[in-house]
């Protein structure tokens, strides 16, 4: 009894400290309700804007789209197949050596935390501008997340069978490839897919290499308030998440053995998506060598390996060090206001527990929640609470549903739900059947969602600058506009310690839960 | 006493700097604007300031209502011009080249910064050191026309379509002179900054490059440094097309705003700030934007504006 | 205790797989029985129990409750029914990641008013009475310990805990003694006859231990392939029936054969 | 066939929750010996399998090898040794997702060269080899079936083919024969028995099943909490010996004795 009794104020202890943690930030970042409510009207007013759509400007959009789903998909392609490489050296549960795991996760960290803008900018300053470094860029961020993903879903899956592989003296890799991707592999290309429908939606870099992208689309329309036509992108790009959330779900049931198919429509699937890839490959640009830019590429990396330290170690108003506290704070806000939508909404959107129809329905609403981009959130949300980090926070919030319903969603899949039907068999009703028997089951795997997406939306720090949210964006995206390098490098720095931090805290979250 | 009680006052500014290079340097305006509005008459108990990102950012605020007044540009005051008003128009210093012929910019100097103050500026085309790049410039400097081939060859780095240095006003002088724009150009590339266009042009991946007038001044420094150019800028680089004036900034507000309904007081708040920019201590608050000074506006100013973005997306 | 009859009639089960694991099964069981189903692996044992709780639909045939078909009672009568029936899965079911304690308590969940059971608010009574039954199928010093640390008896006898907190008139037993011990199998079994006979709980078993169903069972149904093949007292098993329950080349257990099996 | 010597010295095993699951076991093993872990639920068995075929480590003594140290052997050496083991765990390790033919394959990779294993070609030749074993234990129609699908002994069965998939010297079985009726139960320790004589595999073997453990086994070990209270042959078993393995106040399912239990 003691023990129990104890656990419960640990619990309880954990509870309220969280509480008081995100009453801070809310109060830190003034978030307030009150004026939320009081100028609530001007929530609708942008998106009324939008009807009716102008359909007639569809076609326009149709060329941009092809290229951004070219290199998205290439890249997409062989970022996932070596995220599938080189995720087991990094999962914990897995027994490959522990340096390589501690370098990789490293230099992992570390890519995820370059803006993608940076990143594209690098490759074009090396291969020229043109589809080829687009895709370049795609491939590393895409590699970086879903290595990141993937270890994690390693960790939360059973580690039984790939042991038990191993005992047989089977080495790790066929191990893992036979024993535990199985049991991934739903949520797997679940990821793969959500990757390729957010490098399609968000691929305003892409025209930055020179190839259109509809993201810039996006960006000049909504500029322009030209809304019936952002109306018509938006059409379009829901459609086209709404086709690859399809595409996805059937693959995961597919993998299941939920449903079946036969060999040769197998086969001919195969066919198709491995034709697809060769095709969208093959008319890449090649890059172009003649035109690299070494000497801005040396600059680049000159400055962030000699950060600008002043900047660095500053605790004044405009110091690293109140930035990163205020970007901490956004993002965390955001991170549980997204979080506390996304659970319901996460078991309403699978047809394990509510009936299909109703299903189908939220499923619409969360690809339409998903398919709007965070700008559009961003000028909607300052229509209502002005520029400021209330803004941010209530972007970020609406970013977050997006990714953190569809991974809850994907943990609600993968999960056994034996002791869920045994205590229904017993009459218990749904709700506490829910709390008792599934979420002890997720508490680990929510837990680490959540810690991801925060750890996301601290490095998503740009998107909070380009919505006006303070916080690291707006300086970092200064800094680059401006090539500081110095200044960008100690930006970096901050936040891949911070977010180094984060994951270690994580770790010993993980630990004590 | 009799003081008009104003709850809060609030000013969005668009990123012309980093936000908190600008709110450290907007700091002591607080203090200025509520000293120089009591005088006046209205006792103003909170001004909050805040810094967009976006400059759309900014005119969305003001055009919901969500900020009192905002700092933008003229292209942008335009697209919101339904929902807001010109209370101010900012003046910068000048530059010592103001010609319309791209000949005269390119007698082997930099442009310099004057001491005069102006209500407008300009945007140039650059052209790069790449061959392509030379050779439209040789055509200029010979006095020959550039055709719209000519053009259409050469790889561009323009700046995001609302820009108006980077892209309406470039743009508007193709239509002019073409009938075509920068959307119809085969190899125009946009950049996240200006910084970037250099980058391209200095390494050749693009021969022309649209900027501000004085983007020279700003950078020449640091051509090699900083973008690999493999001479002096001004070696490398030469002016083949001069655009009509951009009008500068200006401080607009929000049409919706209840707070600045008040005719009276939107009097009371032009005048502070005209008078705080004549002070030292105002002079140093808005150098971050570039501006030195602040004049009445007026709506018409802004035609020339309204114009090209009309023809911009008519054309489309 | 309310007193419940069930009756199964013709009742088939196929999976989506076009697997058909039941066939036309037909019988009833009336209150404070004691009946074991045996059959061979595969036969459709735990489908049956499935059926039975609700966790599966039978795809023909029905089963009546108290002369209700199943389908047409109301939810709040459903419910009801549920509530006074536990089930022991055969792989166990349990939450791994909370403790034994917790486990057991889930099955005063039923019982509870709506918040208290979201929060888990057991009260002191409640986790009296699991811990008394912890102590009873011998795990008392188990109670704070997560399930996925527990041995597979350990987990068994978790499992059984459960069911018999929520004090049925039904119970189903799927394999309950099948990771237990000689000693402590048997002590269940007379833990389950034990509430069979003061409370008079019908309890429906399942088990491949042929000696331990036939001593402490009533009635024996035999399951192969999924239809009914033997439906009698333990008295009347013998070597033909063995073998048409367990099949054909079957070597009759019973008479404990030593020799060696051609496989 | 490579013969592997087993030695166990005084080994001790404690979890981080500082439950101590062994202690000071000690016993060996020589090639050919068909030996059964007998003990009740909880004693450590299944522990004692783990630490053996290398899936824990323990935190006192050692196991021999051959006469060497298990963390002495050289990796590569320690792949030689886990390629000739096999074990069949008591909650089966399968991989649910995966068909039960891919789940028996899967036993080959050791001895597969890096590509065709990260692919899973197999080749015709093994894929013949794992369809005889699934037949062999019954499950040649279920070929194709995700086990997840699989009733509780057709889990068990397929986890049994994966283990003798692999040719071992040295097969440890955790309960192989829980989930299954008499007569499967009985065929498959016919079979383990039988590649034990034939093929001179040693068989280390953990059941519930006394009467058959002792049937089949040359030699018995009794677990208690974690010690080793019996080590002898089968015929040394009597009535005492049982009270000292499973506890004092057991009921000897020997004599099959009827009378209730006092729980
Ligand atoms: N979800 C499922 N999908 C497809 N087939 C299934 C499913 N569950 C069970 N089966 C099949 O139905 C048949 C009966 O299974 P069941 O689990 O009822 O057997 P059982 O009698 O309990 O066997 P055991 O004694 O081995 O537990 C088996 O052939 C099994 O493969
Ligand atoms: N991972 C673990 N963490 C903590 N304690 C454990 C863990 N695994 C096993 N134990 C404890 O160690 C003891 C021995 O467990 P083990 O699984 O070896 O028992 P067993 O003899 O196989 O029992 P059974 O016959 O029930 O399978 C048990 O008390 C168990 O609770
Ligand atoms: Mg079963
Ligand atoms: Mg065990």
């Amino acid at each position: 009894m003691t023990r129990s009794s104890k656990n419960r104020w640990k619990g309880l202890a954990c509870f309220l400290l969280f509480l008081c943690l995100f009453l801070f930030t809310v109060v830190y970042t003034q978030c307030d309700p009150v004026l939320f409510w009081k100028r609530r009207s001007h929530l609708t007013d942008l998106l009324s804007g939008m009807f009716p759509m102008d359909f007639a400007y569809i076609p326009h959009i149709l060329t941009p789209l092809f290229y951004t789903i070219q290199m998205s998909v290439t890249g997409t392609v062989i970022g996932s197949v070596l995220a599938c490489i080189l995720a087991p050296a990094c999962a914990g549960s897995m027994d490959f050596p522990k340096w390589i795991r501690y370098v990789l996760r490293f230099l992992i960290q570390i890519l995820r935390s370059f803006p993608a803008l940076i990143l594209a900018l690098c490759a074009t300053f090396l291969f020229g501008l043109g589809t080829f470094a687009g895709t370049f860029a795609i491939t590393l961020y895409t590699f970086a997340i879903m290595t990141r993903l993937t270890y994690q879903d390693m960790e939360a899956a059973s580690p039984l069978a790939y042991q038990a592989l191993r005992t047989m003296g089977v080495s790790r890799f066929p191990a893992y490839i036979h024993g535990l991707f199985p049991e991934i592999a739903p949520s797997f290309f679940t990821n793969a897919l959500y990757m390729l429908e957010t490098n399609v939606r968000h691929s305003s870099i892409l025209g930055y290499v020179g190839a259109g992208g509809i993201g810039l689309l996006l960006n000049e329309k909504i500029s322009w308030l030209e809304y019936e036509k952002v109306g018509a992108i938006l059409l379009v790009l829901f459609l086209a998440v709404f086709t690859i959330e399809n595409l996805s779900r059937y693959l995961a049931a597919l993998i299941r053995k939920e449903c079946t198919l036969k060999k040769k429509y197998i086969k001919l699937l195969l066919f198709f998506l491995t034709a697809l890839f060769v095709v969208c490959t093959i008319t890449l640009s090649p890059p172009d060598f003649g035109r690299t830019s070494l000497q801005t590429m040396k600059n680049m990396f000159s400055g962030f390996l000699s950060p600008d330290w002043s900047f660095f170690f500053s605790t004044k108003k405009d110091g690293l060090f109140t930035l990163i506290l205020e970007t901490l704070c956004i993002a965390f806000a955001g991170t549980v206001i997204g979080t506390v939508f996304s659970i319901p909404l996460s078991f309403v959107n699978t047809r394990r527990f509510v009936p299909g129809s109703v299903a189908f329905i939220f499923n619409l609403l969360i690809i339409a929640i998903r398919s709007i981009p965070f700008l559009i959130y961003g000028l909607i949300f300052i229509r209502v609470s002005g520029p400021g980090p209330f803004t941010g926070v209530l972007t970020l919030s609406m970013c977050s549903i997006g990714l953190l319903t569809k991974r809850f969603t994907e943990a609600l899949d993968a999960i056994d739900l034996k002791a869920y039907r045994a205590l229904l068999a017993m009459g218990v009703h749904p709700v506490p059947a829910i709390c008792h028997g599934i979420l002890p089951q997720l508490k680990p795997i929510f837990i680490s969602i959540f810690l991801y997406r925060f750890d996301v939306n601290i490095r998503e720090a740009s998107v909070l600058g380009l919505v006006g949210a303070g916080g690291i964006g707006a300086p970092l995206i200064f800094s680059m506009n401006q090539y500081a390098w110095e200044k960008a490098g100690a930006i970096l720095l901050g936040l891949i310690l911070l977010v180094w931090l984060i994951d270690m805290i994580s770790v010993k979250i993980n630990h004590i839960l | 006493s009799d003081a008009k009680t104003i709850d809060s006052l609030k000013i969005a500014f668009s990123p012309y700097a980093d936000s908190d290079t600008i709110t450290t340097a907007t700091e002591p305006l607080e203090n200025l604007l509520k000293e120089t509005l009591l005088e006046k008459g209205y006792d103003v108990e909170n001004v909050d300031m805040t810094v967009g990102t976006s400059y759309t950012a900014v005119g969305q605020a003001l055009s919901a209502g969500s900020a009192d007044i905002g700092f933008i540009s003229g292209g942008n005051y335009v697209l919101f011009s339904d929902d807001c008003d010109v209370l101010l128009t900012a003046l910068r210093y000048g530059i010592n080249k103001d010609s319309d012929d791209p000949k005269d910019w390119n007698d082997g100097t930099v442009e310099e910064n004057t001491d005069d103050m102006s209500t407008y500026y300009r945007s140039i085309f650059l052209a790069g050191p790449s061959e392509k790049g030379q050779a439209l410039l040789e055509k200029v400097n010979n006095g020959e026309e550039l055709t719209w081939d000519d053009l259409n060859d050469a790889t561009w780095a323009v700046m995001g379509p609302t820009s108006a240095s980077g892209y309406i006003y470039p743009s508007l002088w193709l239509l002019q002179r073409y009938g075509k724009g920068i959307s119809d150009l085969d190899h125009a590339v946009e950049s996240d900054s200006y910084t970037t266009s250099l980058a391209r042009l200095a390494s050749g991946q693009a021969d022309i490059m649209v900027s501000y007038a004085h983007i020279r001044t700003k950078y020449a420094p640091e051509w090699k440094e900083t973008f690999g150019g493999t001479d002096d800028m001004i070696n490398q680089t030469g002016v083949i097309g001069v655009t009509d004036k951009i009008y500068n900034d200006m401080i607009a507000y929000s049409k919706t705003s209840e707070t600045m309904a008040d005719q009276d007081f939107r009097q009371a708040l032009g005048d502070s700030f005209i008078e705080i920019a004549q002070t030292e201590e105002g002079k140093d608050i808005i150098s971050v934007f570039s501006q030195v000074g602040y004049e009445w506006g007026d709506d018409s100013n802004y035609d020339g504006e309204r114009e090209a973005q009309k023809l911009l997306k008519s054309e489309e | 205790m309310i007193p419940i009859k069930l009756q199964i009639q013709h009742i088939h089960k196929a999976f989506k797989n076009h697997v058909t694991a039941l066939e036309d099964i037909s019988f009833s069981i009336s209150q404070g029985e004691f009946v074991s189903v045996i059959g061979p692996s595969g036969a459709g044992k735990t489908t049956l129990f499935r059926l039975l709780n609700g966790t599966e639909d039978c795809t023909k045939g029905q089963i009546l409750i108290d002369d209700h078909p199943m389908e047409n009672i109301r939810r709040q009568q459903k419910r009801q029914f549920k509530k006074n029936m536990s089930t022991i899965y055969q792989d166990f079911c349990l939450v791994e990641n909370s403790s034994c304690l917790e486990n057991v308590l889930t099955a005063t969940l039923p019982d509870m008013s709506f918040f208290p059971a979201v929060l888990g608010l057991y009260g002191t009574a409640r986790t009296e009475k699991a811990l008394q039954l912890l102590t009873r199928v011998g795990l008392a010093e188990k109670e704070q310990e997560p399930v996925k640390n527990l041995s597979g008896g350990q987990k068994q006898r978790t499992a059984i805990a459960r069911a018999l907190m929520r004090q049925p008139s039904l119970l189903l037993a799927d394999e309950p003694i099948a990771s237990l011990d000689p000693v402590t199998g048997r002590q269940i079994l007379s833990l389950l006859k034990d509430i069979q006979q003061k409370d008079g709980v019908t309890v429906l078993m399942n088990s491949h231990n042929l000696e331990l169903s036939m001593e402490f069972s009533h009635r024996l149904i035999g399951l192969n392939n999924g239809r009914i093949v033997f439906d009698g007292s333990p008295d009347e098993i013998n070597d033909s029936v063995i073998r048409t329950i367990y099949g054909n080349s079957s070597v009759c257990s019973l008479n404990k054969n030593r020799k060696d099996v051609g496989l």
